[in-house]
């Protein structure tokens, strides 16, 4: 992966999530109306393919996206360079991936 | 480095040179600093002047007094050779690396190339042409300081100039010089360049140029 | 020696670069307490029911405000990088949008 | 206190002291010409294409590039303002090749000049040109120029020795070829020989030993210095062109003496004097177009009727233009004026001419070999080509072109070098000796003596000039030379010691100073821009003779030899009949 493949990466990540975060934080406002329950949330989102397939792509964005930019973050404040940066976004983005995935098996299945 | 306070008399016309020239004449001949032109054009005297990266001949001491006193220090992201003098070798390095150097396509038996000098291309190159290597971007940058194979903002904006010199012949190597590590795509925009560039030039919007050059090769369009 | 560089386009990379951070730290928190939904709905209705809280509230808050604020620096950044505006013409673009953003999901919070 | 063991030494086989023009077309063409594998060192007293004077230059670039101009009107041009002193070989070749040097420029080089509307290169006309000749980008044409050039010579295998200062040229033995050269690594204070087969002195000349000058700080006469101890001979030493409008801010200032371009006044820019009234009509039907020495001349009258210390210059009024033309005309040099506090596109601006070239220089030929074998000279260094007078234009044009000759002769002549030559140490000693001297007396400060010098240059061997000044000046010069003798500078930390450099710029200085005063005694004409008031004729054009210096046990002498009138005699053109006079349309 070249520096321009991950800034690639990240930009059309972000550009896969711009809707996403807008009708996720739109469904926010919507369901924290009169409080949020359990109940709530997977009646809405339990069984249904649109919702598995929505939060699924934003998490495989999100886990891209964050880990790029957390590399990114890493080499410039904490000063890590080489392979052990890379690992550890890597990690980061894998973490980000399997933590995801379980919340949206969660809600979804 | 511990820092040193001087007196020095005040003048009308004194720039931030003057008065650093003042010290190392009359008071610690032992200060070193660089300077050559006097008069903007050779970009050798850049220090850091209350924090900012400044060009001290054209600098006014007027204009920088804070209280009574200015701060000057050598160039930040750069080695200190001595006091005031920055190694600017891993500048110039990078200029290099930026694949800032003319590809010729012609040679000095043919004829002059007739070149328009209202397209946009060329409008674009002569933006960023009047550069005279300062490094008073490379110094303000942030992006620099915390990434050390960053190629810096001046070296950028010549590749970009270079991108859109009709003369120019590998359009490729340049955009490959600035897509891997530490090219175009480690600027986060923060624009500290355009704010403190002396010339009043845009490394910014350079940069952005390269960034957009370099998407639309990656989805196939071409120059 | 002190850098000096308080200006606008300098701020507006450390807000993103703030924003981006926090919601990273708060990713994980994020997916572990719905994953709760997986085993128990109970200890997600729990949680749940902290958010009634004003703390917890104000985090929240605070969450779709740096969801806001990083989406439009995020947009802000593609639409300079490529889009062939000028780049003053994208920062105002950009500034509106965000702006009439940010007005309206506040007035929407406040209304409930 | 140091000894010639202390000396590291260092090899090479092509040797280039300076980045200016000249020195980063020698090194671009030598590794063009020399053969695979020889080693070219670049050594420079600041930073590579950071010093010096091309890239100060404003104006342009003369070549002749047909339209009506040619290559025979060029060096008409430059015979005539240089008054039939240039040597015509080394004119006609600066002429001729400057056409190949700009293709090379813009083709190989990467340089980008202005354009007409057609897309050919635009061309103006300076003072004294009969034709629309110069090349320029924008008024900042030096930064093009030697950006693109260091570029070029930074992406290459070239060995860099930036912050060296040379300080002495050491030849073998029996002295009839070059060595090497001793220098001081500025940056730790150490010394170094580098031995060469060739070496090129590029080191730009550069008068700054008068009040007000023009040049970079780096710039202080150390090449002409140095040649003339290996007792090299350099003509037209007397010649310091001038430029009529340098900026007076002060003498605690560096911005004081830089130039405020010509364009200004060929726009219509005023010259009005302490009285607030114009004054070069008096002078020349011209007016303020007049050539560099007559305006130069025109305002040194003026200050001397005022002889006021409070205001010393005459003005230069732009504002019946229009302020907001001036703004926009002349952006970066109203943006210069602000920045050092001054309104140049609605007020005035105190101006007074500054000396600005050095024509006089190492006597060398066509393909710049110098008297003493492995050494070549090129750029401002040189002598000859310009006579008594510097076209405007010429200059980049003139080290340019010799820098690239230089190049290729160096690469072709070293083939036929063998083995690098044995210095002879006992000069090595002595040069050391002489570097090293100040840092055997008590400290003192450097800056009283060198505005001493520069009083005396002004006042005695200034734009106007007489025996009784010139003696004068010689008396001062010596005791300012004699009291550096006893100014010491501080032993303890040498590395980046400006202040010793500082005394090593007076030392040259004072050394070339003198050289420059006993030639003016020497020429009793007035010639160019060499003005002699007691002897104000320019005497006959066909006897011609320029002034030959050189060091002979230790003292200066100046003897004159005649203008070889190898291509054009004085009253005759290379022009075909008929031609007009000139191509320059009335102002
Ligand atoms: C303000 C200004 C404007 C000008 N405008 C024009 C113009 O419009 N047109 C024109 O034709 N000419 C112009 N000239 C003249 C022109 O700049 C010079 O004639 C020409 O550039 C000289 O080139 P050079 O290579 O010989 O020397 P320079 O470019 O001056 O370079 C000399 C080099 O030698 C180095 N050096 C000096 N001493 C030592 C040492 N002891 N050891 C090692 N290195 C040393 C210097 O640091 C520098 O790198 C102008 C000059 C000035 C000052
Ligand atoms: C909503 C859509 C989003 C868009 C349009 C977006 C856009 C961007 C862009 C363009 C960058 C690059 C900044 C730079 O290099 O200068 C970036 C960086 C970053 N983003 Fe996002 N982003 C989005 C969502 C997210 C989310 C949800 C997270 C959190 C998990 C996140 C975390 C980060 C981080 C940590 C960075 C690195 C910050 C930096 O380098 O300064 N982003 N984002
Ligand atoms: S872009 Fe501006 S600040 Fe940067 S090196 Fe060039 S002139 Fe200096
Ligand atoms: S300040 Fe640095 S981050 Fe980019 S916009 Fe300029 S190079
Ligand atoms: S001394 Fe040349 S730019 Fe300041």
């Amino acid at each position: 992966m070249s520096e321009f493949h991950l800034y690639m990466a990240q930009r059309l990540s972000a550009l896969v999530m711009a809707p996403f975060v807008i009708v996720h934080i739109g469904v926010m406002i919507y369901a924290i109306q009169g409080g949020l329950s359990a109940a709530e949330i997977l009646g809405r989102t339990q069984g249904s393919v649109f919702w598995f397939a929505f939060y699924g792509m934003f998490v495989v964005a999100v886990s891209i996206h964050a880990a790029i930019g957390l590399r990114t973050i890493l080499g410039e404040w904490a000063g890590l360079r080489g392979g052990m940066r890379d690992w550890l976004s890597a990690v980061i983005g894998l973490g980000l991936f399997a933590l995801g995935s379980q919340a949206v098996w969660a809600v979804t299945a | 480095m511990r820092p040193q306070t001087f007196e020095v008399p005040a003048y009308d016309n004194q720039t931030v040179l003057d008065v650093v020239s003042w010290i190392q004449q009359n008071a610690d001949p032992t200060l070193t600093y660089r300077f050559a032109c006097r008069v903007g054009m050779c970009g050798s005297c850049a220090m850091m002047v209350n924090g900012v990266p400044r060009w001290t001949c054209r600098t006014h001491v007027s204009k920088v007094l804070d209280g009574n006193a200015i701060e000057v220090g050598p160039l930040r992201n750069l080695p200190v050779i001595k006091d005031l003098a920055a190694d600017m070798d891993p500048f110039f390095d990078k200029w290099v690396s930026a694949e800032g150097m003319h590809h010729p396509t012609r040679t000095r038996d043919d004829a002059i190339e007739a070149i328009d000098p209202v397209t946009m291309e060329r409008q674009e190159a002569n933006a960023g042409i009047e550069c005279i290597n300062c490094s008073v971007c490379y110094s303000a940058c942030d992006t620099v300081a915390g990434n050390p194979d960053y190629l810096g903002p001046a070296a950028l904006q010549r590749a970009w100039t270079l991108y859109n010199d009709a003369k120019d012949a590998n359009k490729d190597a340049i955009l490959d010089a600035v897509s891997g590590t530490g090219g175009c795509h480690s600027c986060h925009s923060m624009g500290s360049c355009t704010t403190y560039c002396p010339n009043e030039l845009d490394p910014l919007s350079a940069i952005l140029g390269l960034k957009r050059a370099t998407t639309k090769r990656f989805f196939g369009g071409r120059k | 020696m002190k850098v000096a560089r308080a200006h606008p386009l300098w701020l507006a990379y450390l807000l993103h670069r703030l924003s981006g951070l926090g919601l990273a730290l708060f990713l994980p928190l994020h997916f572990w307490v719905l994953s709760y939904a997986l085993n128990d709905a109970a200890k997600l209705d729990a949680f749940l029911t902290l958010t009634e809280m004003p703390l917890v509230k104000m985090a929240e808050f605070g969450l779709v405000f740096l969801l806001a604020v990083h989406l439009f620096g995020g947009l802000r950044l593609l639409a300079l990088e490529w889009l062939p505006w000028s780049a003053p013409q994208k920062t105002w673009a950009a500034a509106a949008v965000a702006g009439s953003f940010l007005v309206s999901t506040t007035f929407l919070l406040q209304a409930i | 206190m140091f000894s010639t063991r202390d000396i590291d030494r260092h090899d090479t086989d092509i040797l280039i002291l300076g980045t200016g023009g000249a020195g980063m077309f020698a090194a671009l063409h030598a590794m063009q010409t020399a053969p695979e594998g020889t080693k070219v060192t670049i050594a420079v007293k600041g930073l590579i294409g950071k010093c010096g004077c091309t890239r100060m230059v404003q104006g342009g670039y003369n070549v002749a590039l047909g339209g009506g101009d040619s290559v025979e009107r060029h060096f008409m041009d430059t015979i005539e303002g240089g008054k039939w002193l240039p040597n015509q070989d080394m004119a006609w070749r600066l002429c001729e090749q400057a056409v190949v040097r700009i293709r090379e420029l813009e083709n190989e080089i990467g340089c980008f000049f202005d354009r007409n509307s057609d897309g050919s290169l635009h061309q103006k006309a300076f003072a004294g040109q009969t034709a629309d000749r110069t090349v320029h980008k924008g008024d900042l044409t030096g930064i093009e120029i030697i950006n693109r050039l260091m570029e070029q010579v930074l992406s290459r295998p070239v060995e860099k020795l930036q912050e060296h200062r040379a300080i002495g040229l050491i030849p073998t033995k029996d002295g009839s070829a070059l060595a090497g050269v001793l220098m001081i690594d500025m940056r730790t204070g150490k010394f170094r020989f580098v031995r060469a087969k060739t070496v090129l002195m590029a080191t730009g000349g550069g008068p700054t030993m008068y009040k007000y000058h023009t040049p970079s700080g780096d710039k202080t006469m150390d090449g002409l210095a140095m040649a003339m101890r290996v007792g090299l001979p350099l003509r037209d030493m007397e010649m310091v062109q001038f430029h009529p409008t340098g900026l007076l801010a002060g003498d605690h200032t560096r911005m004081t003496g830089t130039v405020l371009e010509e364009g200004l006044r060929g726009a219509g820019g005023q010259l009005v004097n302490h009285a607030g009234q114009r004054f070069m009509f008096d002078y020349d039907g011209k007016g303020e177009r007049a050539t560099r020495d007559v305006v130069s001349r025109g305002i040194y009258s003026e200050m001397r009727k005022n002889n006021n210390p409070e205001q010393e210059g005459v003005f230069i009024s732009m504002s019946h233009l229009g302020p907001d033309f001036v703004r926009e005309k002349f952006k970066g040099m109203v943006k210069r004026c602000a920045d050092s506090g001054f309104d140049l596109a609605a007020g005035k601006v105190e101006v007074v001419p500054t000396a600005h070239y050095f024509m006089g220089g190492v006597v060398v030929d066509v393909d710049t070999r110098t008297a003493m074998e492995g050494l070549y000279v090129a750029g401002e260094d040189a002598g000859g080509a310009h006579g008594s007078n510097r076209l405007g234009g010429n200059g980049v044009a003139n080290s340019t072109v010799y820098g690239g000759i230089a190049g290729d002769v160096m690469g072709a002549d070293i083939r036929s070098m063998g083995a690098l030559r044995e210095p002879d140490e006992a000069v090595m000693a002595a040069e050391l000796a002489r570097a090293s001297h100040p840092l055997t007396r008590d400290p003192a400060l450097v800056l009283p003596l060198r505005k001493q010098l520069q009083e005396a240059m002004w006042d005695e061997v200034g734009v106007m000039r007489t025996e009784a000044g010139l003696k004068r000046g010689l008396g001062r010069i010596a005791e300012i030379s004699d009291a550096l003798g006893d100014v010491g500078v501080a032993a303890d930390n040498l590395a980046f010691n400006l202040t010793w450099h500082d005394w090593l710029n007076l030392r040259s200085l004072c050394d070339i100073s003198e050289v420059i005063t006993k030639a003016a005694l020497a020429r009793q004409n007035s010639r160019g821009a060499h003005y002699r008031e007691d002897f104000p004729d320019p005497g006959a054009m066909e006897d011609s003779y320029f002034t030959v210096a050189r060091q002979v046990d230790g003292a200066v002498e100046v003897g004159r030899e005649d203008v070889q009138f190898t291509i054009v005699r004085p009253g005759e053109t290379v022009l075909p009949e008929g031609e007009p006079e000139t191509l320059v349309a009335a102002q």
